[in-house]
């Protein structure tokens, strides 16, 4: 631990209480961008680059992008937070229990960590250099498989809401030229991403997230660039694509190998990246359908 | 082949994003075929004994990889699911109107749900329990805003923020484990838990976060509202199945996980909150002026009987074994019962034309069916022989006996006459003279059909108590440990 | 390790605290996050470090598993809420639970 | 040390340089259209400054091309941002 | 790597750091949302230097596409702000909307 830890982590708290109790909600939902980056950069120093590349793609950026659209709709009747004896119960309660981890989670005696020395141990056996890709699609990859269930229905649950109709978006020159040069690099990073995630970090999360970015952004910019503009059936499967081609994998592959969601040694990378590249695309598909912005009239 | 076991949740997964792509016409099809299917497997599952049987994912073993872990705990959930899955499809085919917005988000959130239990039974492994009890939380929530309306939403929202809590602290549960063992599957876990500091403090963060999401008094804020206010075949499902979920991750935990570990301070606690829950819930369902929330606050109070055996969920305890058969008994039965009471209820509500216990009078007469179907669902409830509500109290009343704990006794024969105190009050009103004569929705008949056809399994379930403790052998899951 | 710990934790119960006690929807929802992310750091600085200085490969792939089930569960929220809000007017809860249920 | 790392060592210092008096701009400038300028000028000096200095020890073309694209990407950024924030901040003075 | 350079690096580092927590300052106080978002980025220029020298002093590439997908979404963030523009209320930070 050196200052430069000390002075990132204590950033990140004092942005943390920004967000919390910053009184306009926008301004609260840019010091969460902040704070995004922030923890990005704290994952950054702790060595995990995977985790940063996500946190910076998704935590701080997507979902920086949600919060900041989404406060100018829902600031309002500006009731401060609780106060009295439940605020003061809930808060006491809050650092009691932060005091109890702290001290449980520092007491902890260094475990071996069997399960990443198997991991280490296992990579020539799982036929995929990169740990952490083989932990999310080959180890571990019935959990993947499951969290993209999660987005699926996340996205279905969201259709109960109907996105608010919000007024069109004015055409803006500045912005459509800079969309117009960042849109398409986007896509390009995205898809170097998904490619590099077979050997270093990268891989169909941050991609997708990514190209979710590149497809709001033309949004935002009233673009005309928009390939979710389709026929309902078929936003709907490329919306379930990922799962779908998850799945199949998983059955199809797996009664070659002999166990479900187990690959044909001679075939892991190919079928990594053919799951890789739907799951992109479904992940794309579903941050923007989150997203709930309307295409440009 | 115990492919099965990932078959049972990759199934219903598939058939759910059929439902999803397909419009709705497509997917009100694919009901009969989709539950036969998923049936049929879990059939063949229940079929080969002796438990538990695993499956290692992609072929690592743990805990390096995923294991899946099929005791009879989680055979008993997933037949529970099916039974409760047949009225609720049935149902839901006459209740939503063809090609309804609703309805086109029901079937694959339905099968979705469906794969999610599975997967949060099956699961033995401490992070993909977290995955699945999200994928659980997010099919539950969109079902419970399925409406759409103001109050359908508010009742979602404040289901999915308390969820949420319980999903960070789950998550940090199963920091605190990871970082002390160096595991995540379950039975690794226990053996290096024992001696790790700390341990018993991410377990009981664990339980906390489960005890939330099962809405054990006094975290059940979110229930009644969430259940209450759902559409009829979502309110079914959510309180027959899916709170059962979280409960048997619990029960997942305690004896596969922490078998090591002295609890029993905390096992003390959870049952004296279900005691606290048999109460409160009872009391608050006598309160209530709508049937459908009536019926979920005693959702609330049957809670508690699954929580009161946790007195004696000890190792050695003399009572352990009772106290687990008679947990998973009231598991069964208030699954069938209540999503047969919620069914019954909601068609009385379409009869009436209004969810209001007023309105129920002359029910008797307009849907007698209804009536019934409620009647022999609530005699379960309230432990009446011979359902199976009353082979769990009565397996429960055995596990206080043994115990010469005679205070819970009085709590159990309390909730008992609570829960016919608010019983009888639906039924009283039904049989009075109708004030007002109100047409009745010709619909109205399958709905009871289907509604009593539950009750009916509900009623004769105790008749097959012994033989189906024989078949489970629930007992020798206490304490068998890794 | 500890000073991630501490930052960890100290999110943790920040992130908490507001969750319960703020009565605006989307400070819930932020609430959330700065607690997930709390949970995330305690959960990396508490995983067994992996050779090379690089962070353990498992505790990485929980935190993408988690971080891509927060957004979903972020957006979802945001979503339902501004739809209540669109309804109702209302940016909030309504105090009493049984108020969710009339209509 | 080699001519390399002593370029390196003076960009570095020189970035740093920029970089802080970008930060007190922001924090000492009187509003926000001054302080758009503290941001815009002086901190993507100081980017570029730092981005030169690690091309140079970036060792590959692929890697010192990178650091140079991120360069431009912060230009275009900062420079959108002070458009857009120049509209909207002139049309919150009130 | 001279000995020198990690020094080098590691100062840089501090005083990139240094900046961001002086910084957070003006993300504190606004007190117009313009103001936050320059906070904001100046937070992305900042940790964009820091990410890029870390992937050289700690010898860690993958950080490089780290800082180019900061940068690629900040630019969203950016464009998301301006057109949430007409907002209910708008102006200095206060809820009395």
């Amino acid at each position: 631990m050196n200052a430069t830890d000390a002075i990132v982590a204590t950033a990140a708290v004092a942005l943390a209480a920004a967000v919390l109790l910053a009184r306009d909600l926008r301004a609260a939902a840019m010091s969460f961008v902040a704070f995004g980056l922030l923890l990005a950069l704290i994952w950054a120093r702790l060595g995990a680059a995977d985790v940063a590349l996500a946190e910076a793609a998704i935590g701080a950026g997507v979902t920086g992008a949600l919060l900041i659209d989404a406060a100018a709709q829902l600031a309002g009747p500006g009731r401060r937070g609780g106060r009295g004896p439940t605020a003061l119960a809930v808060g006491l309660l809050g650092g009691a229990l932060a005091l109890v981890l702290a001290h449980g989670a520092v007491s902890l005696a260094p475990s071996a960590g069997e399960a990443s020395r198997l991991v280490a141990a296992s990579l020539d056996a799982a036929q995929i250099v990169h740990p952490v890709t083989a932990v999310l699609l080959s180890f571990r990859a019935y959990d993947t498989l499951l969290e993209v269930g999660v987005l699926l229905i996340a996205v279905v649950a969201a259709q109960a809401a109907p996105p608010v109709p919000r007024p069109p978006l004015h055409h803006d020159p500045v912005l459509a030229r800079v969309a117009g040069v960042t849109v398409p690099l986007a896509v390009l990073v995205a898809v170097y991403l998904l490619w590099a995630g077979a050997t270093r970090s990268g891989g169909a999360f941050q991609a997708g997230a990514v190209l979710a970015g590149a497809l709001l952004l033309a949004r935002f910019a009233a673009l005309p660039f928009d390939p979710l503009a389709t026929r309902p059936v078929l936003r709907r499967a490329m919306l379930a694509l990922g799962l779908a081609v998850f799945i199949a994998v998983a059955l199809g592959a797996g009664g070659a190998a002999g166990a479900v969601l187990a690959y044909p040694a001679a075939w892991t990378g190919a079928l990594v990246l053919v799951i890789e590249a739907a799951l992109m695309l479904s992940i794309a598909a579903s941050l923007v359908a989150l997203f709930g912005v309307g295409r440009p009239q | 082949m115990t492919e099965l076991l990932p078959l049972a949740v990759l199934l219903p997964l598939g058939l759910g994003v059929t439902a999803f792509v397909v419009p709705e016409r497509g997917a009100r099809a694919l009901a009969a075929p989709g539950w036969l299917a998923v049936t049929a497997l879990v059939a063949a599952l229940a079929q080969r004994a002796p438990w538990p049987q695993r499956y290692a994912l992609g072929q690592w073993p743990a805990p390096l990889g995923i294991a899946l872990h099929a005791d009879a705990l989680a055979v008993a959930l997933l037949v529970l699911a099916c039974a409760v899955y047949a009225a609720v499809l049935a149902f839901a085919t006459a209740y939503f109107a063809r090609g309804a917005r609703d309805a086109a988000l029901f079937w694959p959130l339905a099968w979705l749900l469906w794969a999610a239990l599975n997967a949060a039974v099956l699961s033995a492994d401490f992070f993909n329990l977290y995955v699945a009890l999200e994928l659980l939380t997010f099919a539950a929530v969109g079902l419970a805003a399925l409406s759409g309306r103001p109050a359908a939403l508010a009742a979602a929202l404040r289901y999915l923020l308390a969820a949420l809590v319980g999903s960070n602290v789950f998550l940090l549960a199963v920091a605190l484990a990871y970082g002390a063992t160096g595991v995540l599957a379950l039975e690794a876990l226990a053996i290096r838990l024992q001696d790790a500091p700390y341990a018993a403090l991410a377990i009981a963060l664990a339980v906390a976060a489960l005890a939330l999401k099962t809405a054990l008094v006094p975290l059940h804020f979110w229930l009644p509202p969430a259940h209450g206010g759902a559409s009829t075949p979502v309110s079914a499902l959510l309180s027959a199945l899916v709170i059962k979920a979280s409960f048997v991750i619990v029960l997942r935990l305690w004896l596969l996980a922490a078998p090591r570990l002295d609890l029993a301070a905390l096992g003390q606690a959870l049952a004296v909150l279900g005691a606290a829950a048999i109460v409160w819930g009872s009391v608050q369902a006598l309160l209530q002026r709508k049937l459908k929330m009536l019926v979920a606050y005693s959702t609330v109070a049957q809670i508690g009987y699954l929580f009161v055996p946790f007195a004696w969920l000890a190792p050695g305890h003399p009572a352990a074994a009772l106290a687990l058969e008679a947990s998973v008994l009231q598991l069964l039965a208030h699954g069938v019962a209540k999503a047969a009471m919620f069914l019954a209820a909601g068609t009385l509500v379409l009869a009436a034309g209004r969810d209001d216990l007023g309105a129920l009078r002359g029910a008797a007469a307009r849907a007698p069916m209804a009536i019934f179907a409620f009647g022999l669902a609530g005699a379960s409830l309230i432990g009446v022989p011979p359902t199976a509500g009353f082979a769990a109290k009565w397996q429960l009343l055995q596990a206080a006996a043994t115990s010469g704990q005679w205070a819970w006794v009085a709590v159990l024969l309390a909730g008992g006459l609570l829960a016919a105190g608010y019983v009888f009050r639906v039924l009283k009103l039904a049989f009075l003279p109708a004030a007002e004569a109100t047409a009745v929705p010709p619909v109205t008949s399958t709905l009871s059909l289907v509604a009593l056809l539950l009750a009916l399994v509900a009623t004769a379930g105790g008749l097959f108590t012994v033989p189906l403790l024989d078949a489970l052998r629930i007992g020798t899951l206490a304490w068998r440990g890794p | 390790m500890t000073l991630w710990l501490a930052t960890g934790c100290v999110l943790v119960a920040a992130g908490l605290v507001a969750l319960l006690l703020h009565p605006s929807l989307m400070r819930k929802l932020l609430g959330f996050n700065v607690m997930g992310g709390g949970v995330f750091l305690v959960l990396l600085a508490v995983a067994p470090r992996a050779a090379g200085g690089s962070a353990d490969p498992v505790a990485q792939a929980l935190l993408l598993t988690g971080i891509v089930i927060a957004v979903a569960a972020t957006a979802l929220g945001l979503l339902l809420a501004r739809r209540y809000r669109a309804a109702t007017g209302r940016s909030e809860l309504p105090d009493d639970e049984a108020a969710g249920t009339d209509d | 040390m080699n001519p390399l790392d002593a370029i390196t060592w003076l960009l570095l210092a020189a970035a740093g340089t920029f970089f802080t008096a970008g930060t007190v701009g922001l924090l000492r400038l009187p509003d926000t259209l001054t302080r758009i300028h503290a941001l815009t000028k002086a901190d993507n000096l100081g980017l570029g400054l730092a981005a030169a200095a690690l091309m140079l020890q970036a060792g590959s073309w692929a890697g010192a091309g990178e650091i140079a694209l991120i360069w431009l990407l912060a230009l275009l950024a900062s420079a959108t941002a002070g458009y857009l924030i120049a509209h909207r901040a002139l049309d919150e003075r009130d | 790597m001279a000995a020198r350079m990690t020094a080098a690096y590691a100062l840089f580092e501090f005083v990139l750091a240094t900046n961001l927590a002086v910084g957070l300052v003006r993300a504190l106080r606004g007190p117009t949302l313009a103001d936050r978002l320059l906070a904001a980025l100046l937070f992305g220029t900042t940790g964009v230097a820091l990410l890029l020298t870390m992937a050289i002093a700690h010898d860690a590439p993958a950080l490089r596409n780290v800082a180019l997908v900061v940068m690629l979404l900040a630019l969203l963030t950016v464009v998301a702000f301006a057109r949430t523009g007409a907002a209910p209320k708008r102006g200095t930070d206060d809820e009395s909307a």
